[in-house]
């Protein structure tokens, strides 16, 4: 059997969020068993092991789910990703982290067991710079733009990133922590209100983004200049204000809804045959969907490892090596039925971080759908880059690590 | 049979001042102290280390930590979280300033900065009492995790602001860093749990021990007895915000690797510990262990249960362990307030007296 | 004098053996009965148990980890034990604690107002019998708007004393009434207790250390000696009997002696060693 | 006007409204402190409840959901009816007294006389049960709270202080409910306990329980009565809040921002806990507005306690608190 | 001081001193309330002083001055013939006045031997690092300490309760602890405060040999507040009456049983 748990939090304050990923991944690993009897005809198994998003349960959840030989960690944590890295280097375990994260184990020459691919925290923040130049004709200049930011390790990552990319193109940027949770952010909004910056960027989860998408109704702050990370960007996100919240944006790194052929599968193999472990009306939706891709790049990964190894049955170092050779082309994504989905990835090894490109979906209160207003944009890879550089160098310092792939 | 004093003559008030005056309990400790150095070693793996034991160890150290200030001297803190923050960002400044000395003596030195911390926030414990007291060190709690996260300098300019710990040896072998072996994170930490745990029991022993005690029992009375509430109240809040400088470090260090401030030291910690404290029971060095055991081993237990062993899902098992958990809290409480400990005294007092009722 | 023997009897106990914490065995059998419009008085050294035996018949045990594990304790000649403290107060049963047990944050006003909560029969009869109350205990009156936890030891016994009378009760437990009062209040307590027991019918069990006034005053006595009654008996026979005077009321055949003569210990004379 | 002025003083508006929030969920903790000298860890808990089981009603969820499928392998979500905002609110009151009777009749019964740190424990046992059990009975997941406050900016105020200073003033529509329902809470809950007979039983209680059973104040019904209406408060602050964010597990850390108020205020003070809670909120506001872009930022947590802590060096009682009697 | 200073030998024998302390002009105020008003007296070194009065006198309140708990609104107090400035009261503890309570003020949660080994904290010096070493210094400490405590154990024939914890005790037993207390700091004043309240004749009997056996061999000064009669007029060499916070009555007991103010405030009818 191939053992890819699943450290999923259905309790605690992220519960909302944790469980329609959670579900997502599953599902998707459920379909394959059960359309396909697994990967390479080897049956996947999905422990699920309940982290409640909190660090000591994820390193619990991590030592118990070792010992069964488990390919790939995903435990959707930056907190628990920080503590699984040295532990997986030492265990040989590939921790798979898209989206969050600790961003500069994109540079696989430092971190050989950790992949971040597709997009990262600080090519979301370039994306989004991205997009606002696109909307301004190419020219920030006298521009604000203001960051709300979890005030976590999570949420302070892009701000590096915005720096540099303030200085770039001349927009003045404004930073406003949000302490954890963030149910109460009336002079964090009445300072928008106040400062009245064109754009606010926003780096939130849970509750946060809720309260923040209905505190920006409320000073009247225009929904289309209001553009969440993918992290705050799911239909829980803006449920809550209602009507109010119409026209919102949010960066994903994926596609989102329905249409895509592979719903058809999950709803014929697994839906209709009383296997999922969620509701049906979480499919399609956004944290489903990365849930369901992140399941599908770890197949993928076990796939190209199987292919490379020769055998089924194959190792986590064998996985690795999969995670590290991986070459996701939109044809292949076509034939896994999500067509246009996420954007190709060839990983290399010293690239863990893959195109770092995502696009911009805008919420439609009406019919409660998001809804793609951009094409993919790719990151700045000037600005992005060289932190990750940075960043990467300074932890094999401290932990004396030398570089791979020379 | 058991627990019978009878002929356990004592001679001398030394050894009636013994920890474990009655025979029987004497040997049982002894045999814990055994198997804790001699047999758990050779057995532990990565799992029981970093899933059960390690945690209960330094979970242990705090709790004896709080319950010195609260067990004993009654201050109420819900500061813990905040102080063992203290502990872990001092033992992370101290290992990466001063990678030649010794990870021991830096755990000692963030034991001491966390004491003089603590002395620091223990000021108003002299005017404020009771709940107002354990609701006023929420600021400690609230302040400190925000100035560990707004300050750059406390997590050495990193990035996202995540402290890792470095490699480092004792004797030559890896005590922290992600090479450390099971056994060594096991006996750093069962080391230093002896050690706290001996000077917690003999600090509560004698004068300070009731000095504390008088003043949690009725300030104003000891006061007027010749107890100096400052001083006594301070010293329990440098002794005890020592220990939960300890096992802040030693939970930074050896257990997490890595950690962030908010999540690994937030206010759930300052309860947690909290919780382990008055489950074991209040003032008693043995109800920490017990609270800590409980509180570290119950959650792990039923969920293997529950998950591993029943197979239901895991969401319904974790809202379920969550109630089992919380009901448990109210019956050991219901059954005997005194915490686990006291439910102990009593089951010793009880087999003392067997076969007869009373 | 009231006849024990002639009239009904309200409140039985019997046989009870008490356990606190489970473990510690207190009362080993204790038995009494207190007729109604009665005075019955419990007398005994420290620690005999009169104050355990008053809790076990007010049903304040429970919440002190205390149970009656055997016998049985009955009110008019119903079961009373599995009540709550508060039904049983409604059935006119009414305590005054050891050691005051004032509510430190009210007024005295208001622990006297607190005394009438199960009253039903209006504002005017309450107010008549605060006034009552304040005849009483002038003092009280003087400090009625200060809280009880400033007030003195000795006002504060007379809230509690005050408190109980406010409820109108049919039957009052009184333990140790006349604890750090001043001697002239002690026999004013005493003469009230004896004004409300005849003029109202009130029946009254009281334990007493001063073992003096209370057998002056009671009908009945009853001597507790380490969880046991070692002797019973109609207050006035228990005041001649030698015993008795040589070890509760401190007279020896020559009258009174002073406190200082007795520097040299007398063992006490064990009824059950 | 100058800028910085019509900013303070919008800030300060705004501050008033954010302690009225937070003085919502602080009235639960000081009735039940008044009441029996409990501090009631699980008043958060409760808020959340209250809120998940109003929803749950409202949409006709079917409780326990989760469980009766993954035991029986059915698929039951809803009944597909929705209940009326008040006829729901109703229910949940209901279901709200049941839980006062569970909690008299499991938890408080047994711990009568115990010292208020095990009483304070044992809430701490119920709030993890209670979090358990809303999971288990209306499911994890986001719910949208809405019983028809209206919400965001109110145009009123806006124009009105346009006309009068040239700025509008932000001011939130359910704010100003919030106030209006406050007020009204307030002023009621202080007459019943300042001048009901059940009132000054309330506070005997605390006191002592022991005497008070002694007079025959009968606990069970007084700790009965205390908690429906805690738990009635504690549902005016789940509507409250979960209108803001939608009702999800963080509501019940919304009593994290009230433990300052109670502090300031006075544990055992009703009106006490409005006062705080107007201070805590205009002065962490006003804080974390003018100081906290220097230092920052993202202050509003300790500030709160800091601020209650610097009241209280000065006031150990808080500022109406009962007076802590202290005599030998 | 006055004439009366050096002492004199009273009947039974025992040496009197001179003043050891001397309280002027005390008045104490609590709001409204006058607790206290414009009272003097001394208290001689070795002998037994009585305060005796109705309820709500201001007799624990004047202890309370004495033992530094309450400061008093005017006047003040000469301890050995200086006068004491503003001080905390375990300043005053520590300058050898030890007290016990009206209401009983024991910790509940210790035993019966931790409770009386706090009287000694005055005492007893060794340091917290010594503490926490243990052998050595601190444990030498505490067994000398507590050979000096079981011998007040012994005195007061509380051997059997010694590790009972205070709270299950019943209450005329706390009450012979706190004295416990209150002697284990060889205190040079000792203030009860209605110290037989709660006890049947034989109790008081014992406790007035305690007492008198404390001052007699130790010549402890005793400052006694008491409602029986028969054991004040019996003890103390001299009776301090208060009613209403005045002073009514001052000088020995004989005096005072015919003292008609007295016997109109307070006693009632004359005690024999
Ligand atoms: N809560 C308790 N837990 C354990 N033992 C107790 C408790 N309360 C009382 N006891 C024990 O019960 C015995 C009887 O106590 P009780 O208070 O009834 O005596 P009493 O006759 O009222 O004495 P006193 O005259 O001193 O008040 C005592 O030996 C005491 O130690
Ligand atoms: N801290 C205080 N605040 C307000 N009033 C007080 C305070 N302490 C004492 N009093 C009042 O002062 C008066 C004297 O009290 P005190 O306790 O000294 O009386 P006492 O003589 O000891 O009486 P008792 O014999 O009843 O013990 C009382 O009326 C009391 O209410
Ligand atoms: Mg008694
Ligand atoms: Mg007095």
């Amino acid at each position: 059997d191939l053992v890819v748990p699943n450290l999923s939090y259905r309790t605690g304050p992220y519960a909302a969020n944790g469980i329609p990923y959670a579900d997502g991944f599953n599902d998707y690993f459920t379909l394959l068993n059960e359309r396909d009897g697994g990967i390479g005809g080897e049956k996947i198994v999905v422990p699920e092991c309940e982290t409640a998003y909190n660090t000591e349960k994820g390193v619990e959840c991590y030592e118990s789910t070792k010992g069964q030989g488990a390919l790939a960690y995903n435990p959707l944590s930056t907190g628990i990703t920080y503590q699984l890295i040295p532990k997986v280097t030492a265990d040989k375990h590939v921790l798979y982290t898209p989206g969050y994260g600790r961003t500069s184990a994109a540079n696989g020459k430092v971190f050989e067991w950790v992949f971040n691919y597709p997009a990262n925290y600080w090519d979301g923040a370039s994306v989004a710079i991205k997009y606002l130049l696109d909307q301004n004709g190419g020219d920030l200049n006298g521009k604000k733009v203001a960051l709300v930011f979890h005030n976590s390790a999570y949420g302070k990552e892009p701000i590096r990133t915005l720096e540099e990319l303030s200085k770039k193109h001349g927009f003045t940027l404004s930073t406003i922590p949000v302490d954890s949770p963030g149910q109460e952010q009336k002079s964090q909004w009445l300072q928008i209100r106040r400062d009245k910056p064109d754009y606010v960027i926003m780096y939130g989860w849970g509750v946060m983004n809720q309260v923040a998408i209905q505190e920006a109704v409320n000073i009247k702050f225009p929904m289309e200049n209001f553009i969440g990370i993918w992290w705050s960007g799911s239909e829980n996100d803006v449920g809550p204000a209602g009507a109010g919240a119409n026209g919102y944006k949010s960066i994903s790194f994926h596609g989102v809804g329905a249409e895509y052929p592979v719903y058809q599968d999950l709803k014929k193999y697994v839906f209709d045959a009383g296997k999922s472990t969620g509701a049906a009306d979480e499919l399609g939706s956004v944290l489903y969907s990365r849930g369901m891709y992140a399941a599908m790049i770890i197949s993928e990964a076990i796939r190209e490892a199987q292919a490379r190894a020769g055998h089924a049955a194959v190792t986590p170092e064998e996985v690795r090596e999969g995670f590290e050779n991986l070459n996701l082309t939109e044809a292949r994504l076509t034939e896994l039925g999500l067509p246009n989905f996420a954007q190709p990835i060839a990983a290399s090894c010293a690239d863990h971080g893959g195109p770092g490109s995502a696009m911009i979906l805008q919420w439609d209160a009406g019919a409660k759908t998001w809804g793609a207003v951009s094409d993919w944009i790719t990151a700045d890879a000037d600005v992005v880059d060289p932190l990750i550089a940075e960043d990467s160098a300074a932890f094999a310092k401290e932990s004396g690590i030398t570089e791979r792939c020379n | 049979m058991f627990y019978r004093e009878a002929g356990d003559f004592k001679t001398s008030y030394r050894e009636d001042n013994q920890t474990f005056p009655i025979k029987f309990d004497r040997l049982r400790f002894y045999a814990v102290l055994a198997v804790a150095y001699g047999v758990i070693p050779l057995l532990i793996n990565d799992y029981w280390a970093n899933a059960v034991f390690v945690p209960f160890l330094i979970y242990a150290i705090a709790a004896i930590g709080l319950n010195i200030l609260v067990g004993y001297a009654g201050q109420v803190s819900l500061g813990t979280g905040g102080f063992m923050a203290v502990g872990a960002y001092a033992v992370y400044k101290l290992m990466t300033a001063f990678p030649e000395v010794s990870v021991f003596i830096h755990v000692l030195i963030a034991g001491g900065i966390t004491a003089a911390v603590g002395v620091l926030f223990g000021l108003p414990s002299l005017r404020i009492k009771g709940f107002y007291l354990a609701v006023a060190t929420l600021a400690a709690q609230f302040f400190l995790v925000w100035l560990f996260n707004k300050v750059p300098w406390f997590y050495n300019y990193s990035a996202s602001g995540q402290i890792n710990a470095p490699d480092r040896t004792i004797f030559g072998v890896f005590v922290t860093g992600a090479q450390t072996s099971a056994m060594a994170k096991y006996m750093f930490c069962l080391v230093m749990l002896t050690i706290v745990a001996v000077v917690a029991r003999n600090l509560t022993r004698g004068t300070v021990g009731r000095k504390w005690m008088a003043i949690r029992d009725m300030d104003i009375a000891a006061e007027i007895i010749g107890v100096n509430p400052l001083s006594a109240k301070i010293t329990a809040f440098a002794v005890s915000s020592f220990f939960i400088g300890i096992a802040g470090a030693l939970f930074f260090a050896v257990y997490l690797g890595a950690a962030e401030v908010g999540e690994a030291f937030g206010i759930q910690k300052s309860f947690l510990i909290l919780f382990m404290v008055i489950i074991g029971g209040l003032g008693s060095i043995f109800g920490s262990f017990a609270g800590a055991a409980f509180l570290v081993l119950l959650p792990v237990l039923l969920k293997n249960l529950l998950v591993g062993t029943l197979g239901w899902p895991t969401d319904l098992a974790a809202h379920i362990e969550l109630m089992i958990v919380g009901a448990l809290i109210v019956i050991f409480l219901i059954a005997e307030p005194h915490g686990l400990a006291q439910l102990w005294r009593v089951a010793k007092e009880k087999l003392r007296l067997w076969p007869f009722p009373h | 004098m009231l006849d024990a023997a002639k009239t009904e009897t309200l409140l039985e106990v019997n046989n009870i053996e008490v356990i606190y914490n489970h473990v510690i065995l207190v009362l080993k059998g204790v038995s009494l009965s207190v007729p109604k419009g009665g005075i019955t008085a419990l007398l005994g050294g420290n620690g005999a148990g009169k104050t355990t035996t008053l809790k076990a018949v007010s049903n304040l045990l429970k919440s002190e980890r205390g149970e009656v594990t055997k016998g049985s304790i009955l009110y008019r000649g119903e079961r009373v034990q599995d009540m709550a403290p508060a039904d049983l107060v409604r059935k006119g049963v009414i305590q005054v604690m050891e050691g005051r047990h004032c509510f430190e944050h009210l007024t005295v006003e208001d622990n006297l107002l607190t005394g009438a909560y199960t009253r039903t029969d209006g504002r005017a009869a309450i107010a008549r019998d605060l006034e009552m109350v304040y005849s009483y205990f002038p003092r009280l009156k003087e400090r009625r708007k200060s809280q009880a936890g400033y007030t003195s030891g000795g006002e504060q016994q007379m809230v509690a004393m005050g408190r109980a009378l406010m409820s109108r009760p049919e039957t009052i437990l009184l333990d140790e009434p006349s604890m750090g009062l001043a001697p002239q209040l002690v026999e004013q307590i005493f003469e009230i207790v004896k004004a409300v027991n005849e003029g109202e019918g009130v029946t009254f069990l009281l334990a007493e250390q001063n073992t003096n006034v209370a057998l002056r005053y009671a009908h009945y006595g009853y001597i507790l000696e380490s969880g046991r009654v070692v002797m019973d008996g109609p207050a006035q026979a228990l005041r001649e009997n030698p015993d008795v005077k040589e070890f509760y009321l401190g007279m020896s055949d020559d009258g009174r002696k002073s406190f200082r003569d007795v520097r040299s210990y007398r063992r006490r004379k064990r009824w059950l060693a | 006007m100058p800028d910085q002025l019509l900013f303070a003083m919008e800030v300060t508006l705004n501050g008033l409204m954010a302690g009225v929030m937070y003085a919502l969920v602080a009235l639960g903790f000081v009735l039940i402190y008044k009441a029996s000298g409990i501090f009631n860890y699980a008043q958060g808990v409760l808020a959340l409840f209250a809120a998940l089981t109003l929803v749950g009603i409202q949409q006709g969820q079917v409780p326990f959901a989760h469980l009766i499928n993954a035991m029986t392998g059915l698929h039951v979500e809803s009944f597909g009816w929705t209940v009326p905002s008040l006829l729901a609110i109703l229910l949940t009151l209901g279901v709200m007294v049941l839980l006062a009777l569970a909690i008299e009749k499991l938890v408080l019964k047994h711990l009568v006389n115990q010292p208020p740190i095990i009483l304070f424990m044992a809430t701490i046992g119920m709030a993890y049960f209670l979090e358990g059990f809303g999971d288990v009975m209306w499911g994890a997941d986001i719910k949208k709270l809405d019983v028809g406050l209206p919400q965001g900016i109110s145009e009123t105020v806006e124009g009105l202080t346009d006309s009068l200073f040239g700025y509008g003033f932000f001011i939130d529509n359910l704010d100003i409910v919030a106030t209006v329902v406050a007020v009204a809470l307030v002023t009621a809950l202080t007459l019943f306990s300042q001048y009901s007979k059940q009132g000054r039983a309330l506070r005997a209680v605390a006191d002592d329980h022991q005497a008070a059973l002694s007079v025959g104040i009968s606990l069970r019904f007084i700790w009965i009565l205390v908690w429906s209406i805690a738990g009635f408060v504690a549902l005016v602050a789940g509507i409250m809040w979960g209108s803001k964010s939608g009702v999800q597990f963080s509501l019940s850390l919304i009593a994290l921002k009230a433990l300052p108020v109670l502090m300031l205020g006075g544990f055992t003070s009703i009106p006490g806990a409005i006062v705080g809670g107007l201070i805590i909120g205009v002065g962490e506001k006003l804080f974390e507005f003018f100081a906290g872009p220097l230092i920052g930022g993202a202050t509003e947590n300790w500030f709160a306690y800091v601020l209650a802590l610097l009241f209280l060096v000065f006031r150990p009682q808080g500022l109406f608190g009962e007076k802590i009697i202290e005599r030998v | 001081m006055n004439a009366m200073s050096e002492g004199y030998i009273t009947a039974d024998g025992r040496k009197i001193g001179g003043t050891l302390m001397e309280l002027r002009n005390i008045t104490l105020r609590f709001g409204g309330v006058v607790a206290i008003k414009d009272i003097s007296f001394d208290i001689r070194d070795g002998e037994i002083r009585a305060i005796i009065g109705p309820n709500g006198a201001g007799k624990s309140s004047m202890l309370n001055v004495i033992s530094g708990f309450y400061t008093p609104t005017e006047g003040g107090v000469w301890y050995k013939g200086y006068q004491r400035g503003p001080m905390r009261p375990y300043q005053v503890a520590r300058m050898g006045i030890a007290r016990t309570f009206q209401n009983i003020a024991l910790f509940d949660g210790m035993s019966v031997l931790d409770n009386i080994m706090t009287g000694r904290l005055t005492l007893m010096k060794s340091g917290l690092l010594s503490q926490a070493m243990w052998w050595g210094g601190a444990s030498k400490e505490e067994e000398a300490h507590r050979e000096k405590v079981e011998k007040i154990i012994d005195f007061l024939e509380i051997q059997a309760i010694r590790k009972t914890p205070v709270g299950r005790l019943p209450y005329g037993l706390k009450k012979r602890v706190e004295l416990a207390r209150a002697l284990a700091a060889e205190p040079k004043m000792l203030l009860l405060d209605e110290p037989m309240a709660g006890m049947n004749v034989e109790e008081k009997e014992d406790m007035c040999r305690f007492i008198l056996d404390v001052n007699d061999e130790f010549g402890t000064t005793i400052v006694l507040i008491e409602h029986d009669m028969g054991v004040v007029m019996d003890l103390s060499d001299r009776v301090v009456v208060m009613d209403y916070g005045k002073k009514i009555g001052d000088g020995p007991p004989d005096e005072i049983r015919n003292n008609q103010a007295v016997i109109d405030a307070y006693l009632g009818v004359a005690h024999d």
